[in-house]
């Protein structure tokens, strides 16, 4: 498969559409300049930045216990992940211990916060297709439903919906309240059993196989070239992820099983999310089911701000987030602040193979496929 | 992808590496740090990529070093025989010059833009250098360390 | 004063004084029932706070946008943006001159009603590209050429499916189609009806724009397609434009298929029943465009041409067998 | 300790000295609709008209609020929250279309960076006037968490003149209910020809 296919056109004249900033799809903002020859796309200039919060430059002037709160903002869909992996970048510098229990409450947390991202990916993406006042709508706010029941686990334990301070240096900052676990079960199983319902809705209907199948095709090659990571590689065929490849925070405990599809269109895309929603149920009832008690930080003090040195080095720590590899690059010098902190975010570069894949495909194709990688802006312009 | 030789651990591709000139290697385990002169910054990562079968990019990032000048850091992955390899180049003081590996991994080009846009490091070789995250028009390059967090910007002070 | 002995020109006119206020109101109600039932598909609660559990949410949305101020973007064609949204309602409108709402009463029964209501639905697209070229936005245009493009590969497959209870009523006189289907209502047709009645129901949606056919206000791609540039009044009168169009078609479908006034209960019920038949028709266009993904421009049109052009001329066919094979010889 | 005098806070005098006030002419309308009005509110026994008027378009202003969905960051995704089933803001008569001609509030939800601003100015231009800006988040209501960045907007104030500022981060949908609520009271208090009644103080 040619990675981008010549188009040659016969001098029809092009006309150069801006999908502008201020866009009705909630992915954010994102400008894409397309050249079109009638409805194909000829030319892509994706124009980012729009969302540039300075995050690598506020790192380097907040501690290591403010900023984990900072960099849930990162992608603000998946805040437990995006914390996680700077949290583990610093104890992975200073050798901190994490105690077993806030070992499994991470990946509890992580998981359910895949369920929740992916929830809203569907939605998004359908309502991108469907359109806002129509059939894409209803699919979103099913999805956003079953998202809500999990911000109410998120919510009787941290207190807050959306961003998260849970992690911090060394362990996690709460501890479930009794009744969570029992509540947290009946959550999950009652997503499963509307997962069914999607599917039946999805899977075979011909307006949704039409719009996803074979458009948008990502090669093995061209993924791990461009770096792409998450459903989108092991979309494209690729057996990769750090959950079982780089087991961290004690993943290898788990048995679970990585989709993986051959073809790498949207369609292939969408399989890979749907089985990973059931995989990481299967995640949660066997965290659930070997909770260990014990202490959720290993330092003094589990809420107390006092401050934490990470001595001298520097580590790369990679989490597998909803998205794909959220990888935190920290350079530590010794004082309560880091020096550098490179945030390596998947929808960066996953929004970094659309110019290689939109050339030759329709309008509304773009709109699928961009759906489809599901990027997140705060992570794209950091 | 990888070489057709026998299985690629990161024992045998830390000896292969090596064997590059200009480059030393150092770091345990899975991870190899490869420390880089600066000139032969392409051709270590086309090294990575053919005889290492490293085909996954992970990242591109610099440190600003204050007097030591500015560190290219790179980060490509062996998905089979899973090791990384960790490129690193010193420019030097004063030295905001480096070679474009965006002609070997397609990913860098984004990540090359965002190196220029931060920290003013010209790649040459690259198809399209000019500013990812900030206007075209934005004065200065925000991650030197020379550059205050707060800085006052017109019109929106 | 009799109502017989008015000249049939003023009887005509009151007839369609009292229809078009009566449509009025069914329209802004219609516009309510659709947004009630989304909701209730998408479990949710709709407009409920506005008036009694929401009935005043048509007309406060109407007054406020009597409200607005009336943008018209200074590179726009003047003449040809302030009329766009008059010609595109008028022909709207104008369908409903031609249905018989019972055995006497209606505006005009012409003898070729059918004909007349196709004709006229089909003028609308007129108005429609004057919005999306007077508007001189990039956006309208695009969404303009899509939207003609697909009225005209589907009025053809409409035109057809219209065809086959003309052709078992034997008459274009829509009373007469109604009153022929006193015995059996078109739709239980043995197997030709429903299939009729199908493809009546896609090509209707497809002739509306409404999902899954609606790439001309394809959010996503071209922001609100050809109404971008218009706010106000005049986006109220394409609004309800669009809704009048899509009721007329119900109206037709639940006159063509479902035996217009035919229903248990006194004579005097008849229009009542009729238009229980035409909201369940509407609020079946509306599940379908509740419930699908739209799907791109150009599988669009071949669906169009490549699928439903030669099925229904199939149709035709197979009707006119029936037809000849029912009827005894001579 | 003595209480906070309004001069001494330096970010309230920073939003004093730069946040965007509405034009002092009120919105746009025609000088002979405002001629008519004032003649029927001077006329003896005229002003019963022109309240009850009043009331009966505010009532109609206040029910039927169309957003325009400008998400831009994490507060977009407590937005649509806000607009989905559980807290479905379509009770309040509010449809949020994707056009800014069509509709007549913005809520700005997420932080607003200087590359964006001059987007958010086009946006709030294009929009007809009775119009109305709800600014959502700390992002949005004074920079929040990213204040001190070289790429943020201080507060999208400076950008639009905003009426409703919703705190949080991001505030959950039903504080974003109770300042879509606060602006429906604003709304009903209009005044007729476009001027709007000053904002009264709020000592609490």
């Amino acid at each position: 498969m040619p990675d981008v296919r010549a188009i040659d056109y016969a001098g029809s004249e092009r006309l150069t559409m801006n999908m502008g900033p201020q866009h009705p799809s909630a992915h954010g903002v994102f400008r894409a300049i397309l050249t079109l020859e009638g409805e194909t796309v000829v030319g892509v200039d994706a124009v980012i930045g729009y969302l540039h919060r300075c995050h690598e430059k506020l790192a380097e002037t907040l501690a290591y216990v403010q900023y984990p709160s900072i960099a849930s903002k990162t992608d603000y869909v998946a805040a437990m992940s995006s914390e996680l992996a700077y949290v583990m970048a610093a104890e992975r510098i200073g050798q901190f211990e994490v105690p077993k229990r806030a070992q499994y409450l991470r990946v509890l947390m992580s998981e359910l916060q895949r369920i929740a991202s992916h929830c809203l990916w569907l939605g998004t993406w359908c309502m991108d297709m469907g359109g806002a006042l129509g059939g894409g709508a209803t699919i979103f706010l099913y999805c956003i439903r079953e998202r809500e029941l999990v911000l109410d686990l998120f919510e009787s334990l941290v207190g807050a919906r959306l961003l998260y301070g849970f992690h911090q240096v060394g362990g996690v900052r709460y501890d479930i309240p009794e009744g969570w676990t029992a509540e947290c079960r009946k959550t999950i199983a009652l997503i499963e059993q509307r997962l069914d319902e999607y599917e039946a809705m999805l899977d075979d209907n011909p307006f949704f196989t039409m719009r996803t199948k074979g458009v948008g095709a990502i090669s093995r090659a061209l993924a791990q070239d461009v770096g792409v990571s998450g459903p989108l590689l092991r979309g494209s065929g690729l057996n990769w992820d750090l959950r079982r490849n780089q087991p961290y925070s004690s993943y290898d405990d788990f048995q679970f099983d990585v989709p993986v599809q051959a073809a790498g269109d949207c369609f292939a895309r969408y399989r890979v999310r749907m089985v990973e929603f059931r995989q990481s149920i299967r995640i949660i009832r066997q965290v659930l089911d070997g909770l260990p008690a014990g202490p959720i930080s290993s330092r003094p003090g589990v809420k107390s701000l006092a401050q934490v040195k990470v001595p001298k080095g520097e580590a790369y720590a990679r989490v597998e987030g909803p998205r794909g590899e959220v990888g935190c690059f920290l350079v530590a010098d010794g004082s309560n602040k880091p020096y550098r902190m490179k945030w390596r975010g998947a929808s960066f570069s996953n929004l970094a193979v659309l110019p290689h894949i939109l050339i030759g495909c329709g309008v509304a194709d773009v709109v699928a496929i961009m759906g489809s990688v599901d990027p997140v802006f705060g992570e794209v312009d950091r | 992808m990888t070489a057709g030789h026998d299985r690629l651990t990161d024992v045998r591709a830390r000896e292969m590496l090596a064997t590059v000139a200009g480059v030393t290697v150092s770091g345990t385990g899975a991870t190899i740090v490869a420390e880089v002169a600066s000139d032969h910054w392409r051709e270590a990562a086309q090294f990575a990529k053919d005889a290492l079968g490293c085909a996954f990019f992970s990242f591109l990032t610099a440190i600003d070093w204050k007097d030591q000048g500015i560190e290219v850091v790179a980060w490509v992955d062996n998905l089979d025989a899973p090791f990384a390899v960790e490129l690193r180049t010193k420019l030097g003081p004063g030295v905001t010059a480096c070679a474009s590996i965006a002609a070997v991994y397609r990913g860098a080009n984004w990540m090359e833009r965002e190196c220029f846009d931060m920290f003013g490091v010209r790649f040459d070789g690259h198809p399209d250098l000019r500013r990812i995250l900030l206007a075209d028009d934005w004065a200065g390059h925000p991650l030197l360390k020379s550059y205050a967090v707060d800085t006052p910007h017109p019109p929106y002070r | 004063m009799s109502w017989g002995a008015l000249p049939p020109a003023v009887q005509a006119l009151v007839m369609g004084g009292v229809i078009l206020g009566a449509l009025t109101g069914i329209l802004a109600y219609v516009t309510l029932l659709e947004r009630k039932f989304a909701a209730r598909l998408q479990s949710r609660i709709g407009p409920y706070r506005v008036g009694p559990r929401g009935l005043l949410q048509p007309i406060a949305d109407g007054v406020k946008l009597l409200l607005k101020e009336d943008v018209i973007p200074e590179t726009a064609d003047r003449p040809v943006f302030n009329l766009a949204p008059v010609v595109f309602l008028i022909p709207c409108l104008l369908i409903f001159g031609v249905i018989p709402f019972a055995p006497g009463i209606g505006v005009a029964d012409l003898d070729t009603g059918v004909l007349f209501f196709l004709a006229i639905s089909s003028v609308e697209i007129v108005g429609l590209f004057m919005a999306g070229w007077g508007s001189n936005n990039k956006y309208a245009l695009l969404s303009a050429m899509r939207a003609v493009n697909q009225i005209i590969s589907y009025d053809l497959p409409f035109i057809m499916a219209t065809l086959v209870p003309v052709m078992l009523a034997g008459s274009l006189r829509l009373s007469e189609i109604a009153a022929a289907q006193s015995r059996l209502w078109f739709i239980a047709y043995p197997v030709i009806g429903q299939i009729a009645f199908v493809f009546f129901i896609i090509t209707a949606v497809a002739a509306e724009n409404r999902v899954p056919f609606d790439i001309l206000e394809a959010e996503s791609e071209l922001v609100a397609g050809f109404r971008v540039e218009y706010s106000g009044m005049k986006f109220a009168i394409i609004q309800l434009a669009e809704y009048a169009h899509v009721l007329g078609t119900s109206f037709l479908g639940a006159l063509l298929f479902l035996g217009a006034w035919a229903g248990p209960g006194p004579i005097w019920l008849g229009p009542v029943w009729f238009l229980l038949k035409a909201l369940l028709v509407f609020l079946l266009i509306t599940w379908v465009r509740w419930s699908f993904v739209r799907i791109r421009v150009d599988q669009i049109l071949r669906v169009s041409w490549k699928l439903m052009l030669p099925a229904s001329l199939l149709l035709l066919l197979a009707t006119a067998a029936t037809i000849v094979w029912r009827t005894p010889h001579a | 300790m003595p209480a906070p005098v309004w001069k001494s806070i330096k970010d309230l005098q920073e939003w004093q000295e730069h946040h965007q006030r509405r034009p002092e002419t009120g919105d746009k309308h025609s000088a002979f609709f405002e001629q008519v009005t004032e003649g029927i509110h001077n006329f003896p026994g005229g002003f019963a008209l022109t309240t009850v008027a009043d009331g009966f378009f505010n009532w109609a202003r206040k029910s039927s609020v169309w957003p325009v969905s400008f998400g831009l960051a994490c507060c977009a995704i407590e937005m649509m929250a806000t607009f989905a089933s559980r807290f479905d803001v379509e009770r309040l008569g509010m449809v949020p279309w994707a056009s800014p001609r069509h509709s007549d509030l913005m809520i700005v939800s997420g932080t607003v960076t200087i590359k964006m601003a001059p987007m958010l100015e086009r946006i709030y231009d294009q929009m007809p006037d009775p119009k109305w800006v709800v600014s959502m988040g700390s992002c949005a209501n004074s920079g929040g968490p990213f204040r001190h960045g070289y790429h943020v907007v201080k507060g999208v104030d400076r950008v639009v003149p905003v009426d409703v500022y919703v705190p949080g981060c991001p505030p959950p949908p039903e504080s974003l209910l109770n300042g879509l609520l606060l602006l429906q009271d604003q709304i009903a208090h209009f005044r007729r020809t476009g001027r709007r009644a000053e904002p009264t103080p709020k000592v609490d």
